[in-house]
């Protein structure tokens, strides 16, 4: 179909647009599980945009660093979140894939994480601008957390990859070869840990606090206002939903759409909500149900996601499926 | 022609003995060493177009192998003489030693170079014995040069040890001589070398063997094979410097050099198995003692003494292993270590010179404050070490070639980690001495210590007229400059490039010594 | 074999067993004056032999080396160290470094190593093989000595004692090889001797005392 | 023919060194102690723009060698038993254009830096002939002509080691760094000479077809060759001279010897057991390799998080490095033995493409410190700060360094880790669990190395030169001089199109005869994919401008959306800190960062277990032995005179009861 094509291309918009209701629905949820009202579900447009209008301070010390780190940040979520197959894996075209070369697909899953790790290398030094403690001790932490985090979800992604024979992202969802082996399920422990801990959440970080020595992400950010801040927040809501999107097509890729069928791509966008809100309860439930880990208790957390991503793809070796 | 080899320094000698002005007797070594240089030159064309200067049988005689020995003498004299003038003068000036010993040294000196040249140049092994037994009781004699209690004591050693070892090398002199008799059906024997050469397959093995271990103890003593070369740290580091460079550069190879000549007889006789072995137990042995003995070594001229050793060993290995390639090897290396060890020993003496310590860890900071020096010690080391683009390199490379194409892989495993050890201890010793910050009381561009000289250790003679005056003008350290230079140069030659007529030379001698 | 000969070797056999005698003997003696005169009975032997030898051979050359070991082993040497040993008051040896009764065995069985070794067909004929034996014998036994006395006059003599040994070999193995090389070796020989009495003398101002435990300040 | 190429090639690689002879020594004699330091400027100014120069033809030779597929030797028989012989085109041409572009740079950047430094004319004559044996190890094409190269790059980077005579640690890590290199040569030398001995000859192609019968000659040759190359590439644990030795060189010649002279280690590793030994490895040679690699990678890249000398940092991530290009190596024998040439081939492609980047933003990163160092004073980063104000371009130099050796996208580190990320998956997906099991936990290595990576270098380039100042000379620094920002920016420009047009790469390492980059797919010069067995792809440059579109659409949104906003420059929050700073000064703040706060407390712990690892447990109770057994000799030597005679006797009787 003609338009199917097109579509691929552009499926990133949804992450972009989608993700500040992604963030308000988990709000939401944690505000109902904790018996509260909570804030509305578009609280974060909100934010945003109130956080855009506003006039911006910045540190002295800051260098232009400090400067061009939101800008980076963003746009590495963003050119991550053009990679990744939303709701359809087309054969063609998808917007970075190597399409022109051959190769089916829409993105390369390493490509995505080492794209999120350049944002990540930004927000770090973004912290360290200002030469502040607390922007240092988050930049640390998060380099620090990320030293596990990544290796685990490169793991992880590992396990998908070798059983569908390609580290494209369009071909594991496509593949859908198989499902909830052993391999997959240890897997998949790993990588909503590595999750957890990408997305600031409970018991890693904790994401509504400004309490000065537990904060990581926050810390890093400390020093941001106004329209940089909120570009660091959009950011921020971005990588969750890119996160829980790239969740999705690695471990439940059902009703992923092929190229260019019409009907298919809506069902599948429809499908694509309806797995982003399981994750969003997921992740709600998650967070309300745990209490924040001391900073050092972490590496044993992410220790073990290290693990359990090892153990998945030994047990793949050994199993062979 | 030959003969003015042995009587341009003995006439050098006389002039030492019987004029006493510094200034003719210093100019007349210089010039002996200088004429004996051209001669050897000449004899060594003479022996690459094939001819033998003198007649086998005759008094003197040299072969491609004498010529070629006979150059390495001779050049290295000349480079020593050029040194001794500006560093016995130092030694003078500064009152460690009279002017009575000063002339002393110059008519040992020339001596010493005579005794030396008449090694190789002896056909007779008997009368090469004499040579080389005159050679321990001159260079004792130098060894003791300053009279002081531990320089005395080396002497001792030195002629004791060497004594009773040469007497070893006479005793299988005699026993070659009575299997030739043998050969000879019982008649009068010889001792020309040519002859015993003649008549070697002829020769009782059992007899021969008995001659060649005792040669090679006796004439190992002499040429620093460990286990039995415990004199030669001692005189190493006693001896004045030019002596010590002597000592290692020449007075080692020419004893080595008996037992070559020996060992060709011995060879054709017994085979080339039994010499093998011999040269690869002392070889080894050399090697490895040296190489841990060097480890800690805190002394420089001890040092450098321990690395002859080392370089001794390698040239046993080199001939033991055999073959052109290890003929070849042996040779080389023979004139690398002449020019090698000299040049580092011209160093540790301009070091004492300016630190007035070759001890180690005391001094440092040499390549600051003498940048010449330091940058042609490093070179030295380096070359010492067998490190490329170094002559030592090339040698050592053609012994490890010969090595593996005889399938000797202890021997070799064994020389490149002794040779790791080697490098450690120069580099550490040395390394420490050249590197940091000068740690003098001179100040930087002064080559000499400010300090008042010390008492002499004997009395001057009464009413002796001292001429104190440089005998060399200019610029002090100008002369032993360029000479290191020279020799540094000439290692780095060697590495890279080795000339047509010494390659030639060389291989030619080679062949001699393969039969 | 003329039965010349077997006088010969009985004669020789007899002066060269002496010789190793006296050289074992000089592994007890500790009084300098009678260490001296065992090296002098020693060379008197060796000058003895030659002289036999040179008469049932009837070579006059050996007459020479007879006269000339004679002289300078006999005569010059002996009374060069006893003006030595004077000069420098040296009359006891101190305690060896190896008690008497040892120092028999170990030579003894040096003498074992050496017969047993040379037994191994070097000889053609029968005249060389007792001397050269005892000859080598005699020339470790020297250096044993060497290796036990600590006074320096001692290594001396020791080493004068190998001397004679080693003309016992070449003596023995060549029947005097050529006049001049004798001469050579003796003249060598003798500079040896002097150039060590010079050291002695230069040992003994230096150090004050000619014990040789003295002399290792050079090691390592 | 030879002749001609002899003229082309020869010359301009030893007349960097001749001109600096020549020149040096007019230096020497017209300058007495304290000449005008103006002239010594210009004149090693001239020296090092004669190198760049020098530098510049081969590396444009062999790259056009290269592309056609031309090769040409040479034989200087220099005497007759020594002949020197050498080769261009192929493997050895890649890595001469390595040299050649990092020794361009490093020696326009040389020509500012060291008319700040008090560079004497040795080091100025050492540093030409370092380039020129580098140029000759690469061009050897016979074991004597190596062998001379190697010693010659190895010794002459000794003396530039040790040519800062100030600093005392300097001739200690030099001494390391010499025996260390010294005892891997007498490897590779034994190495060769197994070679000798199998085919009697001693050219390479010669020995090539002399060994392809060798059996177990072979893998001794192998292990051999493994351990002394593994040396001067800096395998753990035969690194350790290197964190020692790099930092205690003079930041030029760190960047050459961490940018290309320990590739020379890779390039042997290479040499013999793909070229030399034709490319045919048993399994566990492979193994051997990838272990080494893995090892390397996590030990190295762990170490250096851990260091605060901002040039032992480099030291320790060039073992990483080196780690993650054997990675590739190992996998690419395994692939190789396994018969599968493609993969084979990718393995291959990845790790020579990891050399040329590494080399690159090596060189650059090294060239940045060095220019912080010289601006600061110090080599201790917590002393540094802030610098990028008062060094803006560096600071971008050293940036653009960091992203690329953290292998972030789009830049260069990025293609060839992906490359080698791919071709370990592909690893796990074959047939052989043994082989699976090995690839698998090389990419958890390989893993585990990226986020440390980028944790290492965010404090990196962080603490050096974001923030304020600590310390009075980090507060006076200024900006580099013009050279030395060329020399940084034509790199920092490479790491950029090394990343985005990756297919240029390897369509050149694809001419390279090496076993399996023949079959290397086709590449398009933009795009990356990899087909076959696998099939994936990346297309840097759409990356590269999803980014920047990325980055303008958030730059354009708020204008768009209208409305002013005023900026204002204050102190910062800091979480009202400032309201305390009498007692918060900025210093203390960051040592906070590193001391107090318990997860790093519980880091250095755990870490410094691991660091002197190889030293503890194999080096030092070596030396100690050794030492012992020296001491104990010693005595063997007692001076005493009866004991020495004791010595002949014994030996004689010893010999007469054995032989006689």
């Amino acid at each position: 179909m003609w338009y199917g094509d097109r579509v691929n291309n552009f499926q990133f918009i949804l992450i972009l647009l989608l993700s500040p209701l992604a963030q308000g629905i988990i709000k939401k949820i944690k505000a109902m599980m904790q018996g509260r009202v909570g804030a509305p579900l578009l609280q974060p447009y909100y934010d945003l945009a109130r956080l855009f209008k506003k006039d911006m301070v910045i540190p002295r010390t800051a260098s232009w660093i400090f400067h061009a780190a939101p800008y980076v940040v963003f746009s590495s979520v963003l050119a991550a979140s053009m990679l990744v197959p939303v709701f359809s894996a087309g054969q063609s075209t998808g917007f970075l894939a190597g399409g022109g070369i051959g190769v089916s697909g829409t993105g390369d899953i390493i490509a995505i994480i080492y794209t999120l790790a350049l944002g990540r290398f930004f927000l770090a030094l973004g912290g360290l601008d200002a030469g502040t403690a607390f922007g240092g001790e988050g930049s640390s932490r998060e380099m620090s957390v990320a030293i596990l985090v990544e290796p685990s979800m490169m793991l992880a992604v590992f396990t998908a990859a070798v059983a569908s024979g390609s580290t494209n992202l369009g071909v594991i969802a496509g593949s859908g070869s198989v499902f909830f082996s052993p391999a997959h399920v240890l897997a998949l422990a790993a990588f909503f840990v590595a999750v957890i801990a990408e997305t600031g959440r409970i018991p890693v970080d904790n994401p509504d606090t400004h309490l000065e020595l537990t904060m990581i992400h926050e810390g890093m950010l400390l020093e941001y206002s106004g329209k940089y801040l909120a570009i660091m927040e959009w950011a921020h809501y971005m990588k969750q939903m890119l996160l829980f999107t790239l969740a999705a097509d690695l471990f439940f890729p059902y009703g992923i759409a092929g190229a260019g069928a019409g009907f298919g791509i809506a069902a599948a966008a429809g499908l694509w909500a309806g797995k982003m809100l399981i994750l969003c309860f997921g992740m709600a439930l998650a967070e309300s149900t745990r209490a924040k880990m001391r900073f050092f208790q972490l590496p044993s957390l992410l220790g073990a996601a290290f693990v359990l991503s090892a153990l998945s793809i030994i047990t793949f070796i050994m199993t062979g499926k | 022609m030959l003969l003015s080899l042995i009587l341009i320094p003995l006439a050098a000698a006389l002039i030492c003995l019987l004029i006493d002005s510094r200034r003719v007797y210093e100019y007349a070594t210089v010039l002996s060493c200088t004429a004996i240089s051209g001669i050897a030159l000449v004899i060594a064309g003479a022996a690459l177009s094939g001819g033998i200067a003198g007649s086998p049988g005759g008094a003197i005689y040299a072969d491609a192998l004498s010529a070629f020995m006979v150059v390495v003498i001779t050049l290295l004299s000349l480079a020593t003489s050029v040194y001794s003038i500006e560093y016995m003068g130092g030694e003078l000036e500064h009152g460690h030693i009279d002017a009575k010993a000063h002339r002393y040294y110059y008519l040992l000196y020339n001596l010493f170079i005579l005794t030396m040249l008449l090694v190789p140049l002896a056909d007779n092994l008997a009368v090469m014995w004499m040579a080389i037994e005159g050679t321990t009781l001159v260079s004792a004699l130098l060894v003791g040069l300053y009279r002081k209690r531990s320089s005395v004591e080396a002497a001792w050693k030195y002629i004791i040890l060497c004594t009773v070892g040469i007497t070893f090398a006479l005793l299988g002199t005699f026993i070659f001589y009575y299997a030739s008799s043998g050969a000879s059906g019982g008649g009068r024997g010889a001792l020309e070398w040519t002859a015993l050469l003649a008549m070697a397959p002829r020769l009782n093995p059992a007899t021969v063997r008995l001659g060649f271990i005792l040669i090679v103890v006796g004439y190992g003593t002499k040429a620093g094979l460990a286990p039995v070369h415990n004199w030669l740290p001692d005189a190493h580091s006693e001896a004045p410097t030019p002596i010590s460079a002597l000592l290692s550069g020449i007075l080692l190879n020419c004893a080595f050099y008996g037992i070559l000549r020996f060992a060709v007889i011995a060879r054709a006789s017994l085979g080339y198995p039994f010499v093998r072995d011999m040269m690869f137990l002392f070889g080894i042995s050399s090697v490895v003692a040296a190489s841990i003995f060097m480890l800690i070594q805190r002394n420089a001229k001890r040092l450098l003494a321990y690395s002859s050793i080392e370089h001794m060993g390698i040239i046993a290995l080199s001939f033991g292993v055999g073959g052109p390639f290890g003929f070849y090897a042996a040779l080389l290396h023979i004139l690398n270590h002449a020019i090698g060890k000299p040049l580092m020993f011209f160093v540790t003496g301009r070091i004492k010179g300016r630190y007035d310590t070759v001890e180690t860890e005391q001094a440092a900071g040499v390549i600051k404050a003498m940048p010449l020096v330091g940058a042609v010690g490093f070179i030295g080391i380096m070359a010492l070490a067998g490190a490329p683009p170094f002559g030592m390199f090339v040698s050592e490379f053609l012994m490890l070639k010969a090595l593996a194409a005889g399938g000797h892989w202890v021997i070799m495993g064994v020389f490149l980690a002794a040779g790791g050890m080697v490098f450690y201890g120069l580099l550490r010793s040395f390394g420490g001495m050249f590197l940091g910050a000068p740690t003098s009381p001179a100040p930087v561009g002064q080559s000499m210590p400010a300090h008042p000289p010390a008492p002499p250790r004997i009395p001057l003679p009464v009413g002796a007229d001292v001429d104190r005056r440089p005998a060399v003008r200019g610029f002090r350290g100008l002369s032993s400059g360029i000479v290191m230079l020279l020799m540094a140069a000439a290692l780095l030659m060697l590495g890279l490039y080795i000339p047509g007529p010494l390659d030639r030379l060389i291989t030619l001698s080679a062949g001699i010594i393969g039969g | 074999m003329p039965k010349a000969w077997v006088v010969v070797y009985s004669i020789t056999d007899f002066i060269t067993i002496g010789m190793l005698l006296t050289v074992v003997a000089m592994n007890s003696l500790k009084r300098m004056e009678s260490f001296l005169r065992a090296y002098t009975i020693n060379s008197l032997l060796l000058a003895l032999l030659m002289a036999v030898s040179a008469f049932y051979l009837d070579a006059a050359h050996l007459y020479i080396a007879a006269a000339v070991t004679l002289v300078s082993k006999g005569v010059v040497i002996p009374f060069l160290l006893k003006k030595v040993v004077r000069q420098l008051k040296i009359t006891h040896e101190v305690e060896p470094n190896i008690n008497t009764p040892l120092s028999l065995v170990i030579s003894s069985i040096l003498v074992v190593v050496v017969y047993s070794s040379l037994s191994r067909g070097i000889f053609i004929e029968g005249f060389t093989e007792n001397p050269l034996k005892v000859s080598i014998s005699i020339i470790l036994i020297s250096l044993f000595i060497m290796i036990t006395r600590k006074k320096a006059v001692t290594q001396v003599i020791g080493l004068l004692l190998m001397e004679n040994g080693l003309f016992l070999a070449g003596f023995s193995l060549t029947y005097g090889m050529s006049t001049i090389i004798e001469l050579g070796v003796v003249f060598d020989v003798l500079m040896g001797v002097i150039i060590l009495g010079v050291f002695l003398s230069q040992i003994k101002k230096t150090f004050i005392d000619l014990d040789l435990d003295k002399l290792t300040t050079l090691k390592g | 023919m030879t002749g001609a190429f002899l003229r082309i090639k020869l010359p301009p690689t030893f007349f960097s060194f001749y001109g600096n002879l020549s020149i040096a020594f007019e230096m020497e004699t017209d300058r007495p102690e304290t000449a005008s330091s103006k002239t010594t400027g210009k004149l090693s100014s001239a020296c090092y723009l004669l190198c760049a120069a020098g530098c510049l033809f081969p590396g444009l030779l062999a790259l056009r060698d290269l592309l056609l597929g031309y090769s040409w030797h040479v034989s200087l028989p220099l005497s007759g038993v020594l002949t020197l012989s050498f080769r261009g085109g192929g493997l050895s041409a890649y890595f001469v254009v390595i040299l050649s572009i990092l020794g361009f740079c490093v020696s326009v950047y040389s020509v500012g830096y060291a008319r700040h430094s008090s560079a004497s004319w040795p080091s100025l004559l050492l540093y030409g002939i370092f380039v020129s044996s580098m140029y000759a190890v690469f061009y050897s094409a016979n074991i004597p002509a190596f062998l001379v190269s190697w010693e010659t790059m190895s010794l002459s980077s000794y003396f530039l080691v040790v040519s800062d005579t100030k600093n005392p640690e300097s001739a200690r890590a030099g001494l390391l760094y010499a025996v260390m290199t010294h005892i891997g040569t007498a490897f590779i030398m034994a190495a060769f000479m197994v070679m000798y001995f199998a085919t009697g000859s001693l050219e390479f192609t010669a020995i090539k077809a002399g060994l392809s019968g060798a059996g177990g000659l072979r893998s001794v040759i192998f292990v051999l060759a493994l351990t002394g190359f593994g040396t001067k590439a800096g395998i753990i644990p035969l690194h350790t001279w290197l964190p020692r030795a790099h930092p205690a060189a003079p930041s030029n010649v760190s960047a050459l010897m961490s940018g290309v002279m320990i590739k020379s280690g890779i390039y042997g590793i290479l040499l013999v057991s793909l070229d030399i030994l034709g490319g045919q490895p048993t399994l566990w040679w492979g193994v051997a390799v990838l272990s080494a690699g893995a090892v390397s990678s996590v030990m190295g890249i762990m170490h250096a998080l851990m260091e605060r000398d901002i040039k032992r940092l480099l030291a320790y991530s060039s073992v990483e490095n080196v780690g993650i290009i054997l990675l590739g190596i190992g996998a690419s024998m395994i692939f190789s033995f396994n018969n599968l040439p493609s993969l084979a081939g990718l393995a291959l492609a990845a790790a020579l493409y990891h050399v040329f980047n590494h080399a690159v933003f090596k060189g650059l990163l090294f060239m940045g410190a060095g220019s912080a160092v010289h601006a600061t004073g110090t080599k201790n980063m917590e002393e540094m700060g802030g610098l990028i104000k008062r060094m803006p371009w560096t600071g971008l130099f050293f940036l653009v360094g960091s992203v690329a050796i953290c292998a972030l996208p789009p830049f260069n580190g990025f293609m060839s880790e992906w490359l080698t990320f791919q071709s370990l998956i592909m690893g796990i997906k074959t047939s052989v669990v043994l082989t699976k099991t090995f690839m698998l936990l090389a990419g958890a290595a390989l893993a585990l190395t990226g986020a440390l990576a980028a944790s290492s270098f965010v404090k990196a380039f962080g603490i050096t030169f974001l923030g304020v100042p600590r310390s009075q000379k980090a507060e006076g620094a200024h900006e580099s001089s013009a050279s030395m920002l060329l020399g940084m920016g034509i790199l920092s420009l490479l790491c950029l199109l090394l990343g985005i047009f990756p297919g240029y790469m390897l369509r050149l390492i694809s001419n390279i005869p090496l076993p399996g980059l023949g079959s290397l797919p086709q590449f398009t010069p933009g795009a990356f994919a990899v087909t076959g067995v696998a099939s994936s792809g990346v297309l840097p440059i759409v990356l590269l401008g999803a980014l920047l579109a990325g980055a303008a659409f958030v730059f354009a949104f708020p204008r768009l959306a209208g409305g002013r906003r005023k900026t204002t420059k204050t102190d910062p929050w800091d979480c009202g800190s400032r309201i305390f700073k009498k007692i918060y000064k900025p210093r203390k703040e960051v040592r906070i960062e590193y001391i107090v706060k318990p997860f790093f407390t519980r880091e250095i712990e755990y870490r410094s277990e691991i660091t002197p690892l190889a030293e503890a447990y194999f080096y030092r109770p070596f030396v100690r032995a050794l030492h012992n057994v020296a001491h104990f000799a010693k005595r063997l030597q007692s001076g005493n005179l009866q004991l020495y005679l004791g010595y002949i006797l014994g030996t004689l009787v010893v010999l007469l009861v054995v032989w006689g």
